[in-house]
């Protein structure tokens, strides 16, 4: 293993000092227990949205706290959910008033951990479970994980917040985007997990893994290799028919590298995508390509395609300004 | 029995050790179907326990119990974290006010697995730590209605874990992140069954017979 | 090799497609010969700024066209300078009476094709070079190659040009620029050019290549991996004896990932590069951490340390909206 | 002699095909000690070229020339792209309004290889094709100031270009991307050179003897 670390026990903490640092007019950083929370006070009343899970899918989530989106994000160790320590110190350094909206996706570590939590703190809380991966069929005995569509909740809901929304609407609407957005993801490679040393598997030169997740584990099956239109619509055809589009249904097209897949890819990706989507008459309103759901230095991608409509459209183009995702502002 | 609480550090001495010791194996079990962090997730609590054994040792066995949970809860994280912390800190509920005894441990375990179940939406058969915790909690239910003697109560408690470790080979994974894989699970033991089976015979072992 | 393509020969050409899809509120794509140019017109008299290189370094230089940066970017074939009638085409396109500054890396290929191109167009026109690597010795034979720093210049003019800087202001400017900035580069992991299919050199597990370009290819010498302290040392070590900044310099840090290696480790370089100019009085005033300036799937990084006065902190925090950086808008 | 843009069709296939011959030989002289794209460079070049032998065929040499040029220079892209398409054009504008002979192609070849030397602000023996190039238009002056016979300057001509290419090899590069890699690149013969020897001794071979 090749890395850029000190020492595998002080990673995390000096990535996230580090980061803080970096964005300094945006979030601040706790250290006792983690977590990062947004420099600005916000306005009094306001739902407070606090997501968090395993660390090494950076820029998700710390990447996605200020302005318009997370209030305060919890990061685990490395593809390790947080303790509920984090989320209640969290709680109560970012609750003003609204309650608490986690935001939360369904894995059994991060559900467990959120939800002992919620039980814990006072506040009136709720959570929305994001469940978005159409790689496991819909009745699967843990229910599906939540991948890269993650983020979208994150925003529109951040939106709707800093609208005034209160904790109910915010709820409902988080889960409203949830139920519009699938996604599925396909890896080239596995990830180097620091703490192991080694990668998670080892894909022969001719294979590629089918309806992965973001934690560089073993997915669906291993198939051969396939050309990227192929690829591209094995993945589109799984969300298809998950989410049924109908013709002119406005758009979101997100593909989601996980780490080590060069631009140049997924905007090749991005392409084969949109012209799978137009030719069903879907209208792809809106557009995000990049690293933003990543497993550490995985080779691969998700796409993932989210049926906003005209209101939900408007709270995705609402101004943001966080690290990673800024417009607006 | 009563020595629960003053044996800490050498049942935690004990697991420490055990878990080093088949570290790697382990983590290839979690590599396999999981992800591969279960043993560092572990090792956190352990370290985090160790830190403060003295003062957990010198509580009656509620509190202990109930210091133990706070522990895991806030230093192992991921599945396992919510798991064990849910699993002491039940315990100890069960055991505040009660004087420690075969009679009243087995019973505060049995909460505690029950707590797990509930906490884990999870049964017996779906290739977790609760194929081993699930036989165990029986076992020493049984004992206790049989009036076992003590050494061979643990006798049996270590081979119950043990055979509820090696069911979970055969099984499918319906709960946690191996459910993911499917049939891809079946073949490989459950590192959170072998991590249990290892602790509970570890314990077993530094307890006086 | 496994990438997500269809053909080698149609790679570049799918993906930029793509990435004029993905971007068509800010971009457009011209298929023969290939430039990118921006979608909304300009100000009438102002200068036209054109960049231009190979490929493989994605989102630079078509993820900067865009309001408050580049006019135009010729991507060539990848790691392969554009040639002369793409950067002809691209500033017939988009010259709107201020005349074309170029900004050019120094590397032969691209010295020697935007050379010829200025000579075979007629508008006026002017080149800034940007020479940012002091891997090599100032007097090095072709002179010191750009690497990541040229994001710089190109922000920091593009404000320039943005605000009606005449083209003998914005060429001087991006020279003070450029003079004021270093940057070094280490890596983990060569690359794999599509082309060849294979890595274009193997480190061994415990060895890393130190002062690299930005082409996947060989640096200066191979050495022993060392602990990320140690390598933000001697990265930083080389840009000081450049630069030799005064106490209480303001300046912009600049961590740019080559494309594998993970935010999480991008963000631990910034704490120590952060730390390492603290020490010495260096008044960190902006950061950029991320994937910027890549070489197509390598691992490794490059810390670029450029001494913005206030002015051009100014322009550096100017709005800017591209694919890749965007904010104030 | 004046056969040249008749031949243009039998010298870009000698061409085509010695580089496919040593696509990968070359391909690993440029991953060695530069980027590794000089062979797919070329073959945009000559792939461009192929589509444009009819009409190159039917022009007079200075045309030819300069069609050659701009076609090079359009497709080829890197650092050899502009010099491929520096050199002809430049040869281009010497041959114009000449007869084509052994004395006007030696003249203009060597202008060409002075524009060259411009253009890369390069020089003999700074470990690039202009190894190659620079005594090969001194062969020709030679030859032409000697009146060597034809056959004679073409095995002088390919045997010049094969030496030219042999002594990049222990040149320590000082132009090109090469030059970043210092003492590194000492013992590797340079791509550009090889590929000039190559493609001379190939457009050779297919000139009548
Ligand atoms: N829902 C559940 N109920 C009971 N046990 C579970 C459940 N989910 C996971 N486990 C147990 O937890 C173990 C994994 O723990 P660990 O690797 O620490 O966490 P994570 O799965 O979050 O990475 C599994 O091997 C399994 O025994
Ligand atoms: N300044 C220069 N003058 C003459 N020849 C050069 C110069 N720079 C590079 N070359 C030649 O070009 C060759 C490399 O060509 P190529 O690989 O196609 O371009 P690039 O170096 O841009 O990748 C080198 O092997 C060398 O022979
Ligand atoms: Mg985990
Ligand atoms: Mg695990
Ligand atoms: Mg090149
Ligand atoms: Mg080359």
């Amino acid at each position: 293993m090749k890395k850029f670390i000190n020492s595998v026990d002080t990673l995390l903490n000096e990535s996230l000092s580090g980061f803080a640092m970096a964005h300094a007019d945006i979030v601040r950083f706790n250290e006792e227990p983690h977590f990062i929370s947004r420099q600005a006070p916000t306005q009094s009343g306001k739902v407070a949205l606090i997501s968090g899970g395993g660390s090494g899918h950076e820029p998700l989530h710390s990447g996605f706290v200020g302005h318009g989106m997370l209030d305060a994000a919890c990061p685990g160790q490395i593809f390790t959910s947080p303790t509920p320590n984090q989320m209640m110190a969290a709680a109560q350094a970012v609750e003003n008033g609204g309650g608490v909206l986690f935001i939360v996706k369904n894995y059994a570590g991060d559900v467990m951990n959120f939800e002992m939590a919620a039980e814990m703190i006072d506040c009136s809380n709720a959570t929305v479970f994001v469940n978005d991966d159409v790689s496991l069929p819909k009745n699967h005995s843990t229910g599906r994980r939540g991948v890269a569509g993650t983020l979208i909740v994150e925003k529109v809901v951040g939106a709707a917040a800093e609208n005034g929304k209160d904790l109910a609407a915010c709820k409902a609407i988080g889960e409203r985007v949830n139920e519009a957005t699938a996604s599925m993801g396909v890896a080239m490679t596995s990830c180097t997990v620091p703490a192991l040393g080694k990668p998670t598997f080892i894909l022969n030169d001719d294979e590629i893994e089918m309806g992965v997740g973001i934690h560089g584990e073993r997915g669906r099956e291993t198939i051969p290799i396939k050309s990227a239109t192929e690829i591209v619509e094995q993945l589109s055809t799984a969300i298809e028919e998950e989410l049924k589009p109908k013709k002119n249904q406005p758009a979101l097209l997100h593909i989601n590298g996980f780490g080590a897949t060069p631009l140049i890819e997924l905007h090749l990706i991005y392409n084969l995508a949109a012209q799978f989507w137009q030719k069903r008459g879907v209208d792809i309103r809106r557009s995000l390509v990049g690293n933003y759901t990543t497993s550490l230095d995985m080779a691969g991608c998700s796409i993932t395609l989210s049926l906003l409509d005209e209101d939900l459209l408007k709270l995705w183009d609402a101004p943001v300004h966080t690290a990673a995702l800024r417009w607006g502002m | 029995m009563s020595l629960f609480p003053k044996l800490f550090p050498a049942m935690i001495d004990a697991v420490d050790a055990i878990i080093k010791q088949n570290s790697e194996s382990v983590t290839e079990l979690d590599q396999a179907i999981g992800d591969g962090d279960h043993v560092t997730n572990l090792q956190r609590g352990i370290k985090a326990l160790k830190a403060k054994e003295g003062e957990i040792s010198a509580l009656d066995w509620a509190d202990a119990l109930q210091n133990i949970g706070m522990v895991s809860m806030s230093a192992i994280g991921g599945a396992s974290g919510s798991l064990y912390g849910t699993l002491f800190i039940a315990m100890s509920k069960a055991a505040k006010g009660q004087e420690l005894s075969v009679s009243t441990f087995a019973e505060a375990f049995a909460q505690g697995v029950e707590a797990v179940k509930r906490r884990g939406k999870a049964d017996a058969g779906e290739k977790t730590m609760l194929d081993v915790y699930m036989p165990v909690a029986d076992c020493l239910k049984q004992a206790e209605a049989n009036s076992t003697a003590l050494p061979e109560i643990l006798k049996q408690v270590c081979a119950t874990a043990n055979q509820g470790m090696e069911s979970t080979r055969d099984m499918v994974a319906t709960k946690g992140r191996a459910s993911f894989l499917g049939e891809r699970t079946r073949g490989h033991i459950d590192a959170g069954a072998k991590t249990a089976q290892l602790m509970i015979c570890a314990i077993v072992s530094v307890l006086p017979k």
